[in-house]
């Protein structure tokens, strides 16, 4: 009785935002708002996210891409004076990384983004984070469920970027660049799976498709 | 189920010959009750008693340091390499594994069979089954190079959404060693309850009675009770059998799933069982006869149980035997190139020395069981059951080290040394192991009293 | 009649006996005078005893089997569900259902159920763990865990009356016969 | 910079596309200097550091005992139910350092190639260079290059390590104590002017040889500026036999190249032409190897082996003569005399058989058949050798003469004799030491440390502070050739250039800036001073363009020196023994190492733990006997010898090694070092202290036991596939199968010999259907006729696999990690055995025996093909390697990977897990390469392409040996080969059913001498 107890116990623990930082804003030395820029001032995420579509590491923005705008706007707010001072100094910003993967997971963003998964499948809404924050656990569980049925979650390549895109129903049909119109994600995300040629099931569920 | 002395048609009970009785005459109800209770609740505590426990204990303490160094450092403090992935750890496991067996077989099988004098040996026989058991569950733990990981190998709904691979014996061990743990923990435990219900009334602090009180569980005889309890009794046996025969052959299984040439091999699950039982025997009279020399425990267990044990031994041991045989014959029967070379690497290999020293102590030296006046004697019967001891750890290596080391590729052939922290390991749980009996013979009748009253001829319901 | 009232007020009687034969066939008499509500005590088990009192036969066997098919449906089940369905994978170029290799511990969970279920079912069916019960009281019943037999008719048995009962119990002729309070 | 290219492909190995890409990047870089500062900057910025440090995730490991977590499991794991609990649940917060400013060729988490060259003895070996973020991380062959064609060897391997060796020197010292080079300058302008003023008659430069044409012209300034001084060139590992001998032959020095691609019958006199670091071993290995395939039929090339240490080299012979070196000259003499060279001895009876049919091949093929001599052998050996050369017509043909490529050849042991005589003779007011280290290395009767303290004013300029440090008074920290801007030709003479990779780690000058500071007014970059001197050379036409393509290819093209006409001056005396020195007992044959070198490498740890070729030795140097020899002498395995040269005496443990010549020693040189660093010093004993230099090669000693029972790290098992201290009647070893071999005329008629005897196992004979591999098939082959047996492999798969390195105690305990190993088997007697490699990585069974018993499932198929080991799900039961009958697994015993050192964490490949302690590993068929190339392939819509994948192992083998693909491509190479009758899988009858298969050996012998075969 007590075993099963403590053993459930430890299995909800080890699934709780204490564990994963789900949901958990961080502290950063500058408390930079995605909402803001994103939703606000509507900039791409690729503009400072500068190799998600070629590299397997997303891109960590230079100060000096804060800087080619701050140099102009808000030239000396003091909420940005560690921005300023890092350009000056030459020292770099320190963040505090929200989506965590353990060091032995070997994650791709560029062939993610290719085959149709969107920024917000696994960040969430980024453009309503003022503070930026992990919405997914990122465990190997969570993982599995889209390897295991990608279906349920591609979208069209133009829409991978667009963080207002929602999944297709009778009233919010979808539109391929090909004219063809889906209103269910299901027979859409079959479409795209063929189209982009995902590999198999069991091809993305090999141990060696993050494991090395 | 019970019987009187008189009318014995045991298996083992050869009518040629004029038995000792299984107990001696004279004895009444209160009279066993009492010798027996009486070693546990009024007997002083004997320098004896103390001297052991001490040495018990610091090998315990010893086994703790050696342990702990290993989670620090690894499993490299160890004299395994590749290719001898398994050492000690492993053949450790296999002989206590294997001295577990003789006490589900004393008390289960023998039941089945209607062996009554068994009734004399169950508990400690029991009780040792729950200590080599405990001994041998070490090291599973203890050989995995991340042991802090150990829990991955049972089945539990993880984050990770993987499982384990339950086509690896070792699975099969986890599932079999940790059900035979707890069987024989139920078995043990059933079998207790009328018993530390007469210590409950015999004991005399306030103490010692509540705690007895709380184990009998309010255990107060009833006719009911009994009825279920008999029902209960035998069932748990009747699982009890099979189970301890497959145990030792998912052990095997270890072994005769993989590919290494003396590994693989078909003979195994029947001859490791068989091994089992060898040594299991052995240790009991290990146990058994000092237990009875110095409890003044003679007139309860008997030289009937003695002998009986060195039969059941010189049975085993000749099974046993024919595993050897057969293993030597089978690879050169097969004509597979890697099998016959196993086998001449055992007789003239770098491992030589230990194959034959094997074969004397394990086949040669028991043979003498055959003759009446050695199984007479207690002094021959404890040096014998050492050598089959020491024997069957030696097969352990045999098996594990010799094929390992030199198996495919000569290129990859290597060469096992053991290190001290081997030898510290193995001896701790050997100190892990006596402290337990020591504790036990001290806590626990160790012999079933209730039991013991039904073999009193009084017992009999004389139908009018 | 009168002191019918005062029956309530005791558990039973109970009787003392030296031998097992004794306590059999002083059950079987009470049986034959139609009680019912009673029960032998005896410092190891009788067969003749329980059937002396009318209980033929009890459920464990029935609950152990329940448990051992349990344990072996939810064995092999939870290895098919993994390797088949949860996550199928190839290991060593083995068919996701190689059900040879699942016997094993189907086998090991069968016989830990039907064991496990066994024990509770015994103490649950005996009412077991019972720290505190009547004949307790009684100060010679402690020797029923040593060397004496006995056969308690309850109160609680319609036939009971304090006055007769009494009497047919010196009947059989016991050690001793005692009043069990509550 | 990426989005010009998006769909470019990652240049995660050097097949044409990346280096087009490769190409783009520089091309677009404006010009090299900003190029390249943009680098330096960046290495400046603590950000750069702090990133390599922390920003790459794939800096990493099997968690939980990742860096950063490990403290906090090393608490846990003592308690064991909470470190189990809480190591699977609680991750920690880490930080992520981004930039301050990215420079823009750098894509992060992308890697980039770039073509250098590494400096060895004097000659140059071209390389491709990986760089992650400005991180040097592994060194490839550059395919484009004529002189590498794609290969490369243990050293330019293992330079990595070297670059991010901790125990580099990093700073300057003067008297030991910490200094600056501003300090340093000032110091010297003093003693510099005042040998001005006497025209530098007290100036010495001691160097190692080099072939640098910048090096050159500031060699030529060094004179102009101090027209007495003298600039003396030594190496230890020296080739003063073969100058001399061009000089006997032609009067001057030559530099001799063979062409093996025409070569029909290859006589070798001791010349060990197929292991790394003689000069040309890529081309030769390469161009060999080609003329081994049996396929050519009669057109496969026959090898003869004079030879006297055991070799690689020897090992591939068709036929090898084993004797002592001194007999070579006798032996070549005798076959020199029969081809009508000189009037030569004759060879002894046991060799005339040999010698005759030999003789007779070279005769049916002039013009086609060549002869080596080794360096060791003495001049006369050499002349002969052109000599007999000139006689079969080879010249033109298989051998080619042209202008040395080491700049201003001279024979170095005089050299150094001379400045030894001037040192005495107090001669020498200021010696500057350039990256050489006399007091360790220099002939034992030069005691040179003494002579050098007579000079007023010492500097030594080097990557270490070694033995020679303790005599200097200034000491300037060196540049690796990562480090640094350089040049340098091939041995065939193709200018080929270095350039850095990072900014010197220990902001250190490098050799061109430090020479140019003795003669310049003023200081330059050394990318100047290289820059401007082939400004100077590349006249004509638009330098920049011509430069960058240079700098860009690494080579300039069409460079390799015209042969040139000489002729050897008629009958050269004949020889009568090689040089020798001492009381005759028994012959010393002195060798430098085959992985340590001279010792100049003994501090890299890779090559410590490389199995030395044939011997299978590691960690040590031995007395090498023959096993009749040492049987003779009651001599033992670990017996402890002292070897006496007149005098001078070493101790050293005793190895028998089969095919070694009897009544002779060898000696490697290299080891017993003391100020090496924590790897070299006190490994092995220093044979320099019994080295003279009237007898650098071949000397007489005697030996006398003097103690036993030294243990030696020797990684392979048992190395007879025959009998041979086996007990006899065991069932032969032969029956497996293991190696499988004919010779070309059995071949010829029966193809499928591979097959014969083996009990193939029929694929229904299993329970199962078998798995279905729709997607790619991953399969490799390895030509056991191609393997030279060098070892190269198994260093590239270290450096690509971030294997760590486990010591000589461990590997005595069997714990080697290298997922490659190469397996050396002996057959027929100790006395002149075959010789067989086998390359064993993990064959990627398709019924993995493994797999089946992980109770985990740690380590399972992927829909490829491929074995999948999954360390971070490894509880170590090391069940899986018991039932691997390759035993191609390495388990982690210890902690083994160093979490601390920066240096290495800069070094890690971060496409591949690091493991740790208790976890299981081994070879993957590089699948960080795979993924690559998979998901490349899957951006650009289309499947991989065949040869687009490149393992590590396959990328690093100079002869080609290793083929790796996808089976389900009918057209790949490696479908092609396995295809092929020669091609057989190792213990197949176990139906494992290997990924990983082998092309079974096909010798091909004299026919004349087939029967005196196996002793």
């Amino acid at each position: 009785m007590l075993v099963s107890v403590l053993l459930w116990a430890a299995l909800e623990m080890q699934r709780s935002p204490y564990a994963t930082y789900q949901d958990v804003a961080q502290a950063q030395p500058v408390p930079f708002s995605h909402q803001h820029h994103v939703a606000g001032d509507g900039i791409d995420c690729r503009y400072c996210h500068t190799s998600v579509e070629t590299s397997g590491f997303a891109g960590i923005p230079p100060t000096k891409t804060c800087m080619n705008c701050h140099s102009q706007i808000w030239t000396n707010a003091p909420l940005l004076e560690p921005v300023r001072e890092s350009y000056r100094t030459g020292k770099s910003l320190m963040w505090t990384r929200v989506d965590y993967l353990p060091d032995f997971v070997y994650f791709d963003h560029s062939i993610h983004i290719n085959k149709g998964v969107g920024c917000a499948s696994c960040h969430g809404p980024v453009d309503k984070m003022p503070l930026t924050y992990a919405a997914n656990s990122l465990q190997m569980e969570w993982c599995l469920n889209c390897h295991r049925a990608p279906e349920y979650f591609l979208r069209p390549r133009d829409q991978v970027f667009n963080m207002k895109y929602e999944q297709p129903s009778s009233d919010n049909p979808v539109k391929l660049a090909d004219g063809s119109v889906f209103t269910d994600q299901i027979a859409l995300g079959n479409e795209l799976k063929h189209r982009y040629n995902v590999r198999s099931v069991e091809g993305i569920t090999s141990c060696n498709t993050c494991h090395r | 189920m019970s019987q009187g002395p008189e009318e014995k048609t045991g298996l083992l009970d050869a009518p040629w010959q004029d038995e000792p009785p299984v107990l001696t005459p004279g004895q009444s109800y209160g009279s066993v009750t009492d010798q027996i209770a009486d070693a546990v609740l009024t007997r002083p505590i004997g320098l004896g008693w103390l001297a052991g426990l001490a040495i018990g204990m610091g090998l315990v303490a010893l086994l703790g340091a050696a342990v702990t160094y290993l989670f620090l450092v690894g499993v490299g403090i160890w004299g395994i390499n590749i290719p001898v992935g398994w050492g000690f750890a492993i053949i450790n496991f296999v002989w206590w594994i294997g001295i577990g067996h003789a006490g589900t077989l004393i008390s289960a099988i023998l039941l089945l069979l209607k062996q009554t004098w068994r009734n004399s040996i169950n508990r400690f026989a029991e009780a040792m089954t729950l200590f080599a058991v405990a001994c041998a569950g070490m090291f599973p733990l203890l050989h995995m190079g991340r042991p802090w990981l150990g829990y991955w190998m049972f089945p539990y709904p993880n984050s990770m959404g993987v499982w384990p691979q339950f086509r690896s014996p070792l699975v099969w061990d986890v599932f079999a060693v940790s059900t035979y743990a707890t069987i024989s923990a139920v078995f043990w435990y059933v079998g207790l309850v009328p018993d530390f219900a007469t210590m409950r009334e015999k004991a005399q602090s306030r103490y010692t009675k509540s705690i007895y009180g709380l184990l009998a569980m309010g255990w107060r005889g009833s006719a009911r009770h009994w009825k279920r309890y008999e029902a209960l009794y035998i069932l748990l046996a009747g699982l009890a059998t099979p189970l301890v025969l497959s145990v030792h052959t998912v052990v095997s299984f270890d072994f005769a799933i993989s590919i290494v040439p003396g590994w693989h091999t078909t003979i195994f699950p029947p001859y490791f069982v068989a091994g089992a039982i060898y040594s299991g025997f052995a240790m009991v009279l290990v146990l058994a006869i000092p237990i009875r020399h110095f409890y003044g425990l003679q007139n309860m267990i008997t030289m009937r149980h003695l002998q009986n044990s060195a039969k059941i031994m010189l049975a085993t041991g000749l099974i046993v035997a024919y595993g050897y045989i057969f293993e030597a014959f089978i690879a050169f029967y097969s004509g597979s190139t890697y099998e016959r070379f196993m086998m001449e690497n055992r007789w003239f290999g770098p491992y030589a020395v230990f194959y034959w020293a094997l074969i004397l102590l394990n086949l040669v030296v028991p043979q003498v069981l055959w003759i009446p006046k050695v199984r007479a004697n207690t002094t021959w019967l404890f040096l014998i059951s050492l050598v089959i001891l020491v024997g069957m750890w030696l097969e352990r290596f045999i098996i594990i080290i010799t094929s390992l080391s030199r198996d495919f590729l000569p290129s990859s052939w290597g060469h096992y040394v053991a290190t001290r922290w081997d030898y510290a390991v193995f001896a701790g749980t050997l100190g892990f192991f006596a402290a337990a009996i020591f504790i036990f013979i001290r806590i626990m009748p160790a012999i079933s009293i209730f039991e013991m009253r039904q073999l009193l001829p009084e017992s009999e319901v004389k139908a009018k | 009649m009168s002191h019918k009232a005062l029956s309530p007020a005791i558990y039973g009687l109970i009787a003392e006996f030296d031998t097992s034969t004794e306590l059999v066939e002083a059950a079987q008499a009470a049986y034959a005078a139609g009680y019912r509500k009673m029960d032998a005590y005896s410092p190891f088990p009788i067969e003749e005893a329980s059937d002396a009192i009318g209980f033929h036969k009890s459920r464990v066997p029935l609950v152990v089997l329940l448990g051992g098919l349990l344990g072996g449906l939810s064995g092999f089940g939870l290895q098919y569900w993994i390797n088949v369905i949860a996550y199928p994978l190839n290991i060593g170029g083995k068919p996701y259902d190689s059900w040879p290799a699942f016997i094993v511990p189907t086998f090991e969970m069968t016989i830990l159920f039907a064991g496990l279920s066994g024990m509770f079912g015994m103490f649950a069916l005996n009412g077991l763990p019972m720290p505190y019960h009547p004949l307790f009281h009684v100060e010679q019943f402690s020797r029923v865990t040593r060397d004496k037999f006995f056969l308690c008719v309850e109160a609680a048995d319609p036939k009971f009356d304090i006055v007769d009962t009494q009497r047919f119990m010196q009947s059989l002729k016991p050690v001793s016969i005692a009043e069990v309070p509550h | 910079m990426e989005k010009e290219s998006p769909n470019k492909p990652e240049a995660v190995c050097p097949g044409k596309l990346e280096l087009a890409e490769v190409k783009q990047k520089l091309a677009r870089a404006k010009s090299g200097p900003q190029y390249w500062r943009s680098l330096e900057e960046l290495a400046q910025t603590d950000g750069f550091y702090e990133m390599l440090h922390r920003e790459f995730p794939r800096q990493a490991s099997v968690w939980p005992e990742g860096s950063p977590r490990r403290d906090f499991l090393k608490l846990m794991s003592a308690s064991m139910a909470l470190a189990g609990l809480a190591g699977c649940v609680k991750l920690p917060l880490e930080p992520i350092v981004p930039y301050v400013r990215q420079p823009d060729e750098i894509v992060l988490g992308r890697p980039l190639f770039f073509a250098s060259a590494m400096p060895f003895g004097a000659y140059a070996t071209p390389v491709l260079v990986e760089s992650h973020e400005g991180r040097p991380t592994k060194i490839e062959g550059n395919p484009d290059h004529p002189a590498g064609l794609g290969g490369s060897d243990v050293f330019a391997q293992a330079s990595i390590l070297d670059m991010y060796d901790p125990d580099r020197s990093q700073t300057i010292t003067y008297r030991g104590a910490m200094s600056t080079w501003s300090a340093f300058t000032e110091a010297l302008k003093g003693p510099l002017n005042s040998e001005k003023a006497v025209s530098g008659s007290g100036l010495r430069i001691l160097s190692r040889p080099f072939s640098s044409p910048t090096m050159a012209s500031l060699m030529e300034a060094v004179q102009a500026a101090y027209p007495e001084s003298k600039w003396v060139k030594y190496e230890p590992v020296n080739r003063d036999n073969v100058r001399a001998g061009s000089q006997l032959a032609f009067g001057e020095f030559v530099e001799t190249r063979y062409n093996l691609g025409k070569a029909d019958i290859i006589l070798s006199l001791d010349g060990d032409f197929l292991s790394s670091g003689f000069p040309g071993f890529l081309y030769y290995a390469r161009t060999f190897a080609a003329r081994r395939n049996p396929d050519l039929k009669e057109k496969m090339s026959r090898f003869y082996s004079v030879e006297s240490t055991p070799t690689n080299t020897g090992g591939k012979a068709d036929h090898r003569l084993p004797v002592r070196a001194s007999e070579v000259a006798q032996v070549a003499s005798a076959i020199a005399a029969r081809l009508g060279v000189g009037s030569g001895a004759t060879a002894k009876p046991e060799h005339q058989k040999f010698v005759t049919a030999l003789v007779k091949d070279l005769q049916a093929h002039k013009g086609a058949a060549v002869v080596i001599p080794g360096d060791n052998q003495p001049p006369a050996v050499h002349a002969l050798a052109h000599a007999m050369n000139a006689a079969l017509g080879a010249v033109g043909n298989t051998v080619i003469y042209t202008d040395t490529v080491e700049v201003k050849p001279q024979i170095q042991t005089d050299a150094l004799k001379e400045l030894f005589g001037d040192m005495n003779a107090g001669k020498v007011d200021l010696l500057v030491i350039l990256g050489s280290n006399p007091v360790y290395d220099a002939p034992a009767d030069f005691e040179f440390a003494k002579a050098m303290d007579k000079v007023p004013l010492r500097v030594q300029y080097g990557l270490y502070q070694d033995e020679t440090y303790d005599h200097v008074h200034w000491h300037i920290n060196g540049t690796h050739y990562l480090e640094e801007w350089g040049d340098g030709h091939a041995f065939d003479g193709t200018v080929t250039i270095t350039q850095p990779l990072v900014a010197p780690l220990y902001n250190a000058k490098s050799a061109y800036e430090f020479i140019f500071s003795l003669v310049g007014s003023s200081e330059m970059a050394g990318y100047d001073i290289v820059r401007k001197y082939w400004q100077g050379q590349m006249k004509g036409g638009d330098f920049d363009a011509a430069w960058r393509k240079a700098v860009h290819d690494g080579f300039v093209a069409n460079t390799a020196f015209p042969s040139k006409n000489v002729s050897a001056k008629g009958p050269t005396l004949s020889p009568t023994t090689g040089d020798k020195g001492g009381a005759p007992d028994t012959e010393v044959m002195f060798r430098r190492d085959p992985l340590i070198y001279d010792g100049s490498r003994a501090n890299n740890a890779w090559l410590q733990e490389t199995p030395k070729p044939v011997i299978n030795l590691c960690w040590d140097n031995a007395v090498l006997i023959s096993p009749a020899t040492a049987k003779k002498r009651g001599l033992v395995t670990g017996d402890v010898v002292e070897i006496d040269i007149n005098g001078r005496k070493v101790k050293g443990p005793i190895w028998p090694q089969p095919a070694h010549p009897n009544d002779s020693i060898t000696v490697f040189l290299g080891y017993g070092r003391t100020k090496g660093g924590r790897v070299a010093d006190g490994v092995g004993f220093d044979a320099y202290e019994i080295r003279t230099s009237d007898a650098p090669w071949i000397a007489n000693a005697k030996i006398t036991k003097v103690g036993s029972g030294y243990g030696f790290a020797d990684p392979q098992g048992f190395q007879y596939i025959d009998y041979s201290d086996l007990p006899k009647g065991t069932e032969p070893l032969k029956n497996r199968h293991i190696i499988r071999k004919a010779t070309l005329a059995d071949f010829i008629q029966n193809p499928n010999f591979a097959h014969e005897e083996e009990e193939s196992v029929p694929p229904e004979m299993t329970l199962y259907y078998p798995y279905q591999y729709t997607e790619l098939k991953w399969g490799m082959t390895i030509d056991m006729n191609s393997c030279i047996g060098c070892k190269t492999c198994i260093v590239a798969c270290q450096a690509e696999n971030n294997i760590p390195v486990v010591g000589k105690e461990q590997t005595m305990r069997g714990r080697q990690m290298q997922w490659l190993r190469v397996d050396t088997y002996y057959e027929g007697g100790t006395e002149n055995p075959a010789v067989y490699y086998q390359p064993v990585p993990c064959q990627q069974c398709e019924n993995a025996p493994c797999e089946v018993v992980c109770p985990v499932g740690a380590t399972v198929h992927s829909t490829e093909g491929l074995n999948d080991m999954v360390y971070n799900r490894c509880v170590g039961t090391r069940y899986c390697s018991n039932n691997c009958p390759y035993k191609v697994r390495r388990f982690n015993f210890l902690l083994w990977q160093d979490w601390t050192t920066p240096q290495y964490k800069m070094m890690r490949n971060p496409e591949v897990s690091i493991r740790s302690r208790g976890v299981m590993e081994k070879c993957t068929y590089c699948i960080q390469r795979i993924t690559h190339g998979r998901i490349t392939a899957e951006k650009e819509n289309r499947s991989v392409r065949d040869g687009e994948v490149i393992t590590a192992c396959q990328q690093a083998c100079p002869a080609g040996a290793i083929v790796f693909g996808n089976l389900n491509d009918k057209d790949s190479r490696v479908s092609k080969i396995k295809a092929q009758q020669r091609n057989y899988s190792l213990l197949e009858d176990l139906n494992t059913r290997p990924r990983t298969t082998y092309m079974a050996v096909v010798q091909n012998p004299n026919p004349e001498l087939e029967q005196s075969e196996s002793s």
